[in-house]
């Protein structure tokens, strides 16, 4: 057991943290302590959001809008609220641009399926140009792939340098007056690379393309403004943001909102129905069709009060703190390889790497006998691995109660595991 | 939420039926269906009617009576303050304790208040009054237009 | 206070059954015990379900699929035993036609949208026609309508008769040789009627058109075998049947579930990914784009653990007799007109009426100040309100927890409402 | 899981390579990326060789050279008798505590009780068991092919 870590500086409180994360205290395989570093697959939730959602179901739970009762008057104004917590931490305009969705997929659907069936100047057809990166998830890149079929559209993308960033040398060739839309990640979740958000949509602005922001990496782990981004969508999901699973959000421009066709129809998002046709509630409502996921919501609203209460910047800087040791640390492990940038630098806390030629299913196994929790795979990120010839990674993603003692218990795991298998 | 007063002017309806005016305009509340057409007539700058016929719950029924009650006679300028402060008090969900003032600008309209706790309910008083927004809109866009004409 | 109801058979012990249910011991309006009539809009979740939510999330959290660690393949098992439970809830032949989906609403678009971009012979185009009624639900109605805007295609629908059942006397001329689907609901939420399925199917059948049946209202309520109703797809909702928020079922027939094309793209429902193309795991996962709705998932299977305990015979015993009974104590209210069946005689527990010209808004809200919960306005069901020429209804609807006595409650408070507008 | 036998069978690949065979397949664990090419070679009835080359973690890599072991040699009938009965304890998940009949049977292949309990490495387990099968059931089918173009 090493302890290198003293001096860390720009850390949280992270013993007074783990104590409002149950899951944390769980010991497996006989009594070994829970290391989880599987963050950037899904995060764990505090007490204070779990409290919320029982409290939901043994107190209010109704179904929302229209109602007269009080119960459901008062899951409305949970549900509705929560909209305005979300709205508030993304500092978005309006609170009517925030859409519910059940996760970052279907945000991003959304997104593409609008963009397929709008009108001009907004319709993807087979005149134009769809553009996205090499380092999507696998939720940014299917969409596309079935418009681009679908419409006929081309589809195009940046490709990837040899150090885990995005090559934008041929950024003018790439979005062209054809592209509709540019579709990114803003915080890869299989490298890590946070990306340059600016020049992207300089270039996307200049040829009046639209821009959708894939932030599932990054609304958890730091301060996400919107306005800031000057995207016209920007997509995240619930369950990696302390928040409950089936929950997501689509932020999207008012303008366009308004603009913009609907996707799924059904309740809650017409505004008069006859056999014959129908009209549409204005956003957000137009684009949630149905019941939505109001406990999920509401327990997404209370993380967003929970990562408040800590401070996106703070949790920020304590995973940057975090991330510069384990790569350090990482680095240190002989045979592993950094898939990514090799730095803390511009990137989030998802460290991806091999290690010599023990498949990495063998490598999270035999963490997993130790009570580590890490990813194998292609992290839904496939291109990657091709990209980098490699069939896939492990990967350690950490998070607000993420500390430097589990990455020491990580980079010590690293060594039973090359023993193991040496 | 049912004030006395609500409820006299649900039975007992301030100046319902339609008469000649300068606007007419038909509003629906999708969500539950309440209904209005309702038409302003001015004199000048002057209100000299608000007539309507309509069905729906209690509440846009009494809201369209008081409004009735309310603005026929009264300034522009007067009937736009009376409003703004109504729509105050109907979105503070029933935060707002009305002031003499305000009750001296409402009268009957103050027994609302109890409605703004209802945000469901809320759009049904409302109703007449964005009716009423409305209609105004196009009689004074008309009047502007008719004296544009007169004067061409 | 009246008592008539002594001597009702076929009731559940709901003195136990309520237990169950934190919600239902609250009190509003200061001290109003609560009583909830609100069923077919959203029912309430037993403690046993409440327990399993709280417990996957403070011990087996993690994403499903894929993971290596403890964490990650307890959820995994607990979420495809959840689709074991519901399988067999609705007597599915096989586990993998049961697709997890948000609520009913996406389900019948997901059966829409497959429908929209299926090669022959499912392919819904302009020289086809598609069948509804005039009592679907919005979210049967509007993803056709769209469907219909979107491919040209013809949509078509049964009417109704005065008395609130389907009007099938046209059967022959409405499903036709150019039919490809046929969507309706089995029990009606506004109407309460339950309708006839095997006349419908034959029809169809005889056509070769598909069938899709919303069980939104029925599987809560009744034994559903997906296999006796002959249907291609059956699609309801969680939260109607002690189960979560967020989360709603598609079952599809296999053959067709092969066949036909994904609608979401993301991670999950992929088999390889590289930029330019895409494959597609088998279904379920096939139509499963991105993290599901897991504690949701894992929630409907309690429910449906739970639903079992009781029995679906019995419940569905219970819910007759109670709707029977209510059925008769409403009808003794003057002025108070029932807007559907007026019978138990296939008939779901969800009973619309007017009350003289009070409006329902009126209605609500006065029995809601006597700690009634009942729905008032179109139900989504317009086109309903519309052919019986009213603005909308008070809906009374009753669950496995609702007590003779609650009706009786019922038929004090509208007698209450009418002294009040009187 | 990872007994040492199967450790063994990982660093010490029984059969390992390419050689002559009447049927080759690939295939792909597509979610972790595992990958074997696999050929068979048959004698009549009996199994002359299974060679193989892959990459992948050691549960597959391990499987296969215990595959190769298992049924080089054996009539057909026979192997696929022990196929069945690695399948049954692959699909146990963990609840089959092998017998000496399955024992003798399985041989070195016991030693996979434990992975059957990992559902996410079940897969590894089975791929060159799959691969087999496939080519097995091209082999023969092009025997048939090739006995009817012989006799043809
Ligand atoms: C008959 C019927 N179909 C569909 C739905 C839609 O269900 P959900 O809102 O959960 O999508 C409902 C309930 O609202 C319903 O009653
Ligand atoms: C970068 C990125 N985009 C999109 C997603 C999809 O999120 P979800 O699975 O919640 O839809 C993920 C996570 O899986 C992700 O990491």
């Amino acid at each position: 057991m090493t302890v290198a870590h003293q001096g860390l500086t720009g850390l949280l409180d992270t013993e007074a943290i783990r104590k409002d994360f149950p899951i944390l205290d769980r010991e497996i395989h006989d009594g070994k302590k829970l290391v989880y570093l599987d963050n950037a697959a899904t995060s764990q939730s505090p007490r204070q959001v779990l409290d919320v959602l029982t409290e939901y179901y043994e107190k209010h739970n109704a179904n929302v809008h229209r109602g007269v009762h009080v119960l459901a008057e008062e899951a409305t104004a949970l549900y509705e609220g929560a909209r305005d917590k979300v709205a508030e931490f993304i500092n978005a305009p309006s609170r009517d641009e925030v859409i519910f969705t059940k996760n970052a997929s279907e945000s991003l659907n959304l997104v593409a399926n609008m963009l397929g069936w709008a009108d001009e100047p907004y319709r993807v057809d087979h005149e134009t140009e769809i553009v996205i990166t090499e380092m999507e998830h696998h939720s940014n890149i299917v969409p596309w792939q079935l418009l681009s079929q679908r419409t006929g559209a081309k589809l195009k993308w940046f490709g990837l340098t040899d150090d885990g960033r995005l090559d934008l040398s041929n950024l003018n060739e790439v979005i062209t007056e054809k592209t509709k839309i540019v579709s990114f990640v803003l915080v890869s979740n299989i490298l890590g690379t946070h990306n340059p958000v600016e020049a992207i949509v300089r270039r996307a602005q200049e040829v009046g393309a639209l821009v959708c922001i894939d932030a599932s990496q990054a609304a958890p782990h730091m301060p996400l403004d919107v306005q800031a981004l000057q995207a016209d969508f920007v997509a995240f999901t619930g369950h990696k943001m302390c928040g409950p699973t089936g929950i997501g959000v689509l932020w999207g421009r008012q303008e366009l909102l308004e603009d913009l066709p609907p996707f799924l129809g059904g309740g809650e998002m017409i505004e008069t129905v006859s056999m014959n046709s129908s009209t549409y509630a204005p956003a957000p409502h137009k684009f949630e069709a149905g019941t939505p996921p109001i406990a999920g919501a509401i327990g997404l609203g209370a993380a967003v009060d929970y990562l408040n209460s800590i401070g996106m910047e703070k949790i920020a800087r304590h995973e940057h703190a975090l991330t510069e040791y384990a790569v350090q640390r990482l680095l240190e492990v002989p045979d592993l390889k950094i898939i990514g940038p090799v730095t803390a630098e511009d990137r989030g806390a998802a460290i991806s790497f091999t290690l010599g030629d023990i498949h990495p299913h063998d490598v999270g196994q035999v963490l997993d006998e130790q009570g580590i929790a890490v990813r194998v795979g292609h992290h839904c990120a496939r291109p990657v691995c091709l990209r980098y010839g490699i069939p896939a990674t492990t990967r350690a993603s950490f998070y607000l109660y993420s500390t430097p003692a589990e990455v020491d218990a990580l980079v010590d795991g690293l060594e039973h595991v090359r023993n193991f298998f040496g | 939420m049912y004030q006395d007063v609500i409820l006299d002017h649900y039975k007992h309806p301030h100046g319902r039926g339609l008469r000649d005016g300068d606007a007419e305009v038909h509003h629906v509340n999708p969500t539950c269906g309440d209904e209005i057409t309702l038409r302003v007539k001015y004199d000048g700058s002057r209100i000299a009617d608000v007539s309507y016929e309509g069905q729906g719950c209690s509440i846009s029924q009494a809201s369209a009576s008081v409004l009735n009650e309310l603005l026929v006679g009264k300034e522009l300028d007067e009937a736009r303050r009376i409003q703004d402060v109504f729509l105050e008090l109907m979105q503070s969900k029933g935060k707002i304790e009305p002031d003499d003032a305000m009750e001296e600008t409402l009268e009957d309209a103050v027994a609302f208040a109890g409605v703004s706790k209802y945000p469901a309910r809320v759009k049904c008083a409302l109703l007449s009054w964005m009716a009423w927004k409305d209609a105004t809109a196009q009689a004074l866009g008309e009047d502007r237009d008719n004296a544009v004409r007169k004067t061409a």
